[in-house]
């Protein structure tokens, strides 16, 4: 269960959060399946043993206990909501001594373009990023509505036209984390998924230097190939121009 | 453009698997007609049963139309659940898009013409009986409404033969379902479809409120049964959260027909504004169909356990209070989409809010079974499986309330078996509870029970295998909507991953079983009715629609069907661009409003 | 019939109010009145309007429980999707208003 | 306002329609821009023809002489949808049409539903003068005086509001 052995501090609270919630609400749903089959064995028409009043439809102490109960458990968790809802938003960057690197994201029909603004390469459906230190995405889209969602790192967000969404993760240590898309887009949506690869920082350094210096220029010519629907294998880019930007204001109002 | 707009013979011809499904239906359609003739019972069929304003025959009309629809929209399920589990790092047999189509088709048809009509179909047969107002308020709109929603259902299966479905899920969001990403008819197929059933749901929700509010006779309040409380709510529901869905879907007709830019990925249209009104009236439509089967529940439980309800007063209450929270709660079908942490906190707060009253209630039903004399009829045994699942479909929706576990739950098989969890346990189960509790009631014939036991336990397993599998493939971060699953795709190296869609399609397989039991049950009831047979109130229940006999009602009326006829045309026009077919069925509605004959009440 | 003669009588009133206002705004070339002030008070003339077309119009306090509460309940349907839906929508797009879009060199413009 | 069963149903109809008035101006209003296209004047006219014949309804169903006031409203009623039409006509021509942008398609349909919603009720008193046969009319008194009151928010968030 990738949620439960997540890698990534943000994934991780979610599902330390996930398991506090259910074990909060078995307090009201087991003694639920308790009293169930209980009652239907125990007050089953066969057993005369049992007493019979008919007409008792009416308890005030009762009915206050289970208006009360149930507005205690949604009490604590709401409070639990509250903090936690706060605590892990994502646009909230993650504590950390060293400043966050920005990856600007950008969703294609059934693929995932990355970009590094500040060192000047960029991937096809295939994402490295240093582990332990902060990740800050900008996310948009120039397609139909998806999710960008790594489930070992942490929760997903919308990717959408002229919307510039935020989502701060980090990984714990190195390792493949697969990443999908979780909104429908279309016949190639199956095929929309990526791999995060986090490595050392050196050898991400090395990746850098090496991208840059081998891969195909992403000018404007082969940005606009990529806008046609496609599903494509994992590539690498050196790139110069504020792709970004250029796309967001695309659908700005 | 020319005289047909858009449609042309290529609309006629479709790839392997759909030109099976158009065959079907072709082939189904004529078979009906030739028995029909054959037997000459069209004249039987027209005055006793198409143009008749009797609530009870316009409700068993809407639960066979539910039937059909239930059967189709099954289908597709059988078919999605076994190309997932063929296509885990192979194609399957299914392409992408119309795997597209058959969740989209599947999502539309369960809800509205599976679920709906069936409620509506119970609702006209039952509530009537127990005001003991004997009709409606409106029995010619109550027509109108039955054959606008069976105009929706014609238009939907119409998408089989000619042209397609929207292949953009159940909502179709945009920019998705825009021109520019869906150029088909498919999302015009469905907007239509979905508007015309709309406006009959709204006709049929006033129609409903006003019978319960002035046709209650001596009636108090407080002395309504349960079913007739929930009832109200779910009206009130609909008057209010259906005229959403109608603008809604309004303005997507208008981008896409006249060019407007509400949902436009260019020119300032804001898609974002669809998802909020979408669930603007998507929450309260989940809750007008789980109310009537709670409403149910509690009349099953009571006569079953043979003992009074539990806390009328507080199930009441908790009725209303569900009422006006389900119009507070939508954002947590978008709590990632980008909203601030206060937003989506308390959304997410309101939305558990909602559980408080359920729980309410689970527990006034669980007092009504203690120290009761529980028979373990069929409606029961739907009762006690009503409970279990929507028990744990309730923690997994309170769990997906919480936005920062919604963040890796969202849109996830989770997802998937949590709505089905709450929609099969809670809405399918009291359906089909009432269905069983009340048949007598109008048939004289009591249900095959040992059929009956049999369809419950292969539903109640099926359900468990088809859907718990999807809650772990959820928390392995399957998605949903995955026509296949890549090699490469990091599912593909889970363990598990294959054989949990392979439980979950045997799942559907046994489902299926218990849905050829359910068949079986009432061909077999009816076959042998003498020995069936039963009198007056069989369960020896109080409900007051168990007092007295229900006579049928004489009143006809043809403009119901020819509105629903004119109004398929109407559709049939704006989807194909045939401007004149639409202009010409737009002038047949308002004359046939215009003619309306002067009703006898009127001052 | 003298009902509704105090009905026309009073949303003229408002109505006149309205654009009274708005007309010596605009004379006064939007200077005259402050803007957060007219988009507080243009409002409240038009519930202002409201309640009185409910009670001398639609002779609502004539009507029966059910009128009534059906009226109150749209009113709380009404604010709660139109407010709900504006705090929403203008949450989601500041949240997702890019803080520096910066003006891209022309040779960056996409065709 | 009666209580009988035809009057509460199309009460609730009505209450269900400003359901789907709010879902206009919601849209809307998350859709505003700012465009100076709009005549402070022509709306002003526009506002005291449907206020007025708010009041000539009232009195159709109040008095017994039917047939003027009805008449009058009649007039009033064409007369307010003749300015809309023409307000839309000159904004399409000067290109300021609905599919110009997102503001505008929403302008055109709150608008526009309401000017149905206006011609609806015309078409609906037309046939009420012509058959002579007027007990729906305490009906058309409610529809009536339910689209001035959309109108009055009509004319406040999207005509003053946009002038301002």
């Amino acid at each position: 269960m990738y949620l439960l052995q997540s890698s990534g501090i943000i994934a991780s609270q979610e599902a330390s959060l996930i398991i506090q919630a259910t074990l909060l609400m078995l307090i009201v749903v087991v003694p639920v399946f308790v009293l169930l089959f209980f009652f239907a064995y125990y007050y089953r028409a066969g057993n005369h043993k049992a007493r019979y009043s008919p007409n008792w439809e009416h308890a005030k102490m009762d009915e206050l206990i289970w208006w009360a109960i149930p507005l205690e458990i949604i009490l604590v968790l709401g409070a639990l909501t509250w903090g936690s809802t706060h605590a892990l938003d994502p646009r909230k960057p993650l504590p950390s001594t060293v400043p966050a690197l920005q990856v600007e994201v950008v969703a294609l029909p059934w693929k995932w373009l990355f970009l590094y603004p500040s060192l000047g390469v960029a991937s096809l459906n295939t994402l490295e990023i240093p582990a332990n230190i902060p990740v800050e995405f900008h996310i948009t889209a120039d397609a139909p509505m998806n999710s960008f969602w790594v489930p070992q790192l942490g929760g997903q967000i919308y990717a959408m036209t002229g919307m510039d969404n935020r989502l701060n993760l980090m990984a714990d240590k190195p390792g493949d984390y697969p990443g999908y898309s979780a909104n429908y887009s279309g016949a190639g949506f199956a095929g929309m998924h990526f791999v995060v690869h986090a490595v050392a920082q050196k050898d991400f350094e090395a990746w850098v230097a090496a991208t840059a210096s081998t891969s195909p220029v992403l000018d404007q010519a082969t940005y606009s190939a990529l806008r046609a629907p496609s599903t494509e294998q994992e590539r690498t880019y050196a790139y110069r121009i504020d792709l970004y930007h250029a796309i967001l204001k695309q659908f700005g109002h | 453009m020319s005289l047909f707009g858009l449609l042309t013979p290529q609309a006629f011809i479709h790839g392997p698997i759909e030109t099976g499904a158009q065959i079907i239906v072709i082939v189904a359609v004529l078979v009906t007609v030739l028995a029909i003739t054959y037997l000459g019972r069209w004249r039987w069929l027209w005055q006793q049963w198409l143009t008749s304003l009797d609530p009870k025959r316009i409700g068993i009309m809407y639960i066979l139309l539910s039937f059909v629809m239930f059967g189709r929209g099954f289908v597709d399920a059988l078919m999605m659940k076994s190309q997932q589990a063929l296509a885990v790092g192979a194609p399957g047999y299914i392409s992408p898009d119309h795997f597209a189509q058959l969740f989209t088709a599947h999502g539309v048809i369960m809800i509205f013409f599976a679920a709906m009509a069936f409620m509506f179909g119970i609702i006209n047969l039952v509530l009537p009986l127990q005001l003991g107002s004997k009709d409606v308020a409106f029995p010619l709109l109550n027509s109108i409404s039955f054959w606008l929603t069976a105009t929706g259902a014609l238009l939907l299966n119409l998408s089989l033969v000619v042209g397609q479905f929207a292949a953009t899920g159940w909502l179709a969001y945009p920019p998705l379902s825009e021109l520019a990403y869906s150029p088909g008819v498919g999302v015009d197929y469905y907007i239509w479809a979905l508007q015309i059933a709309g406006i009959g749901t709204l006709l049929s929700g006033i129609n409903f409120l006003t019978t319960i509010a002035t046709m209650r006779g001596h009636l108090r309040l407080m002395q309504m049964p349960m079913f007739t409380w929930t009832t109200l709510g779910s009206m009130l529901l609909v008057i209010f959260a259906f005229p959403i869905l109608t603008v809604t879907l309004a303005l997507l007709a208008l981008d896409r027909t006249l060019g407007f830019h509400f949902f436009t990925t260019d020119l300032g249209g804001n898609a974002m504004m669809y998802v909020n009104l979408i669930w603007a009236w998507g929450h309260p439509e989940v809750y007008i169909l789980v109310l009537p089967a709670f409403g149910i529940f509690s009349e099953v439980v009571a006569t079953f356990s043979q003992k009074k309800l539990f806390g009328y007063t507080s199930m009441v209450v908790a009725t209303m209070l569900i009422v006006v929270l389900s119009f507070m709660v939508w954002v947590h079908h978008f709590f990632t989409m980008g909203a601030g942490a206060d937003v989506n906190a308390f959304f997410g707060i309101m939305t558990m809010a909602i559980a408080i009253p359920t729980g309410v209630k689970v527990f006034n039903w669980l007092f009504t079974m203690f120290r009761g004399r529980i028979i373990f009829a069929t409606p029961m045994l739907w009762f006690i499986g009503f409970l279990t699942t929507f028990t744990i479909g309730g923690m997994t929706g309170v769990l997906m309330s919480i936005p920062a576990a919604d963040f890796q739950l969202h849109n996830s098989l989770f997802l998937v078996a949590h709505f089905h969890n709450m929609i099969i346990g809670g809405v399918v189960f009291g359906f089909f509870a009432g269905f069983t509790y009340w048949f007598p009631k109008f048939t004289g014939i009591m249900l095959n029970e040992r059929w009956g036991k049999a369809a419950f336990w292969a539903w109640i397993v099926g359900f468990l295998m088809a859907f718990m599998p999807l809650y772990a493939l959820g928390l392995m971060g399957v998605t949903r909507r995955l026509d296949h699953i890549d090699v490469a795709s990091g599912l593909y190296t889970q363990p598990w991953a294959h054989w949990l869609f392979d439980i979950a399609a045997a799942g559907a397989a046994v489902i299926a079983l218990a849905v050829l039991f359910q068949i079986i049950q009432i061909i077999v009831s009816i076959w042998n009715k003498h020995k069936h047979h039963v009198g007056e109130n069989p369960w020896r229940s109080q409900g007051p629609e168990w007092q007295e006999p229900a006579e049928p009602l004489h009143e006809r009326s043809a403009r119901g069907v020819a509105i629903g006829a004119v109004a398929a045309l109407f559709g049939f026009g704006l989807i194909w661009h045939i401007w004149w077919l639409a202009a010409l069925a737009l002038i047949g509605i308002l004359l046939s409003l215009i003619t309306l004959p002067k009703p006898e009440y009127a001052d | 019939m003298k009902h509704y003669f105090d009905g026309l009588i009073l949303s003229l009133l408002f109505t006149l109010l309205s654009f009274g206002l708005v007309g010596m705004h605009v004379h006064m070339n939007h200077t005259a009145i402050p803007h957060e002030l007219l988009y507080v008070v243009l409002p409240l003339f038009a519930v202002a309007q409201l309640l009185v077309q409910t009670v001398y119009f639609l002779h609502l306090p004539q009507g029966n429980g059910w009128n009534k509460f059906v009226y109150g309940f749209a009113i709380l349907i009404v604010v709660l999707v139109v407010g709900g839906s504006l705090w929403i929508m203008s949450n989601l797009q500041h949240n997702q208003s890019e803080m520096f879009i910066g003006e891209p060199s022309p040779e960056h413009q996409l065709d | 306002m009666p209580t009988d069963k035809t009057t509460l149903g199309f009460w609730l109809y009505i209450m269900s329609d400003c359901v789907l008035f709010a879902s206009l101006f919601a849209t809307f209003a998350v859709l505003r821009g700012s465009e100076d296209i709009f005549s402070l004047p022509f709306v002003f006219v526009q506002t005291l023809a449907l206020l007025i014949s708010s009041f000539t309804v009232g009195l159709a169903f109040v008095t017994k002489k039917q047939n003027t006031f009805l008449i009058l409203t009649l007039l009033l009623g064409l007369g307010f949808l003749g300015l809309e039409v023409y307000e839309f006509k000159n904004l399409m021509l000067e290109g300021f049409g609905p599919s110009h942008s997102a503001y505008l398609s929403s302008f055109f349909a709150l608008v526009g539903t309401h000017g149905l919603h206006v011609a609806a009720g015309c078409l609906w008193m037309l046939v009420m003068l012509v058959t002579q046969r007027f007990y729906q009319l305490q009906r058309l008194v409610l529809f009536w005086h339910f689209l001035d009151i959309i109108w009055i928010f009509i004319f406040t968030f999207v005509y003053l509001f946009g002038i301002i």
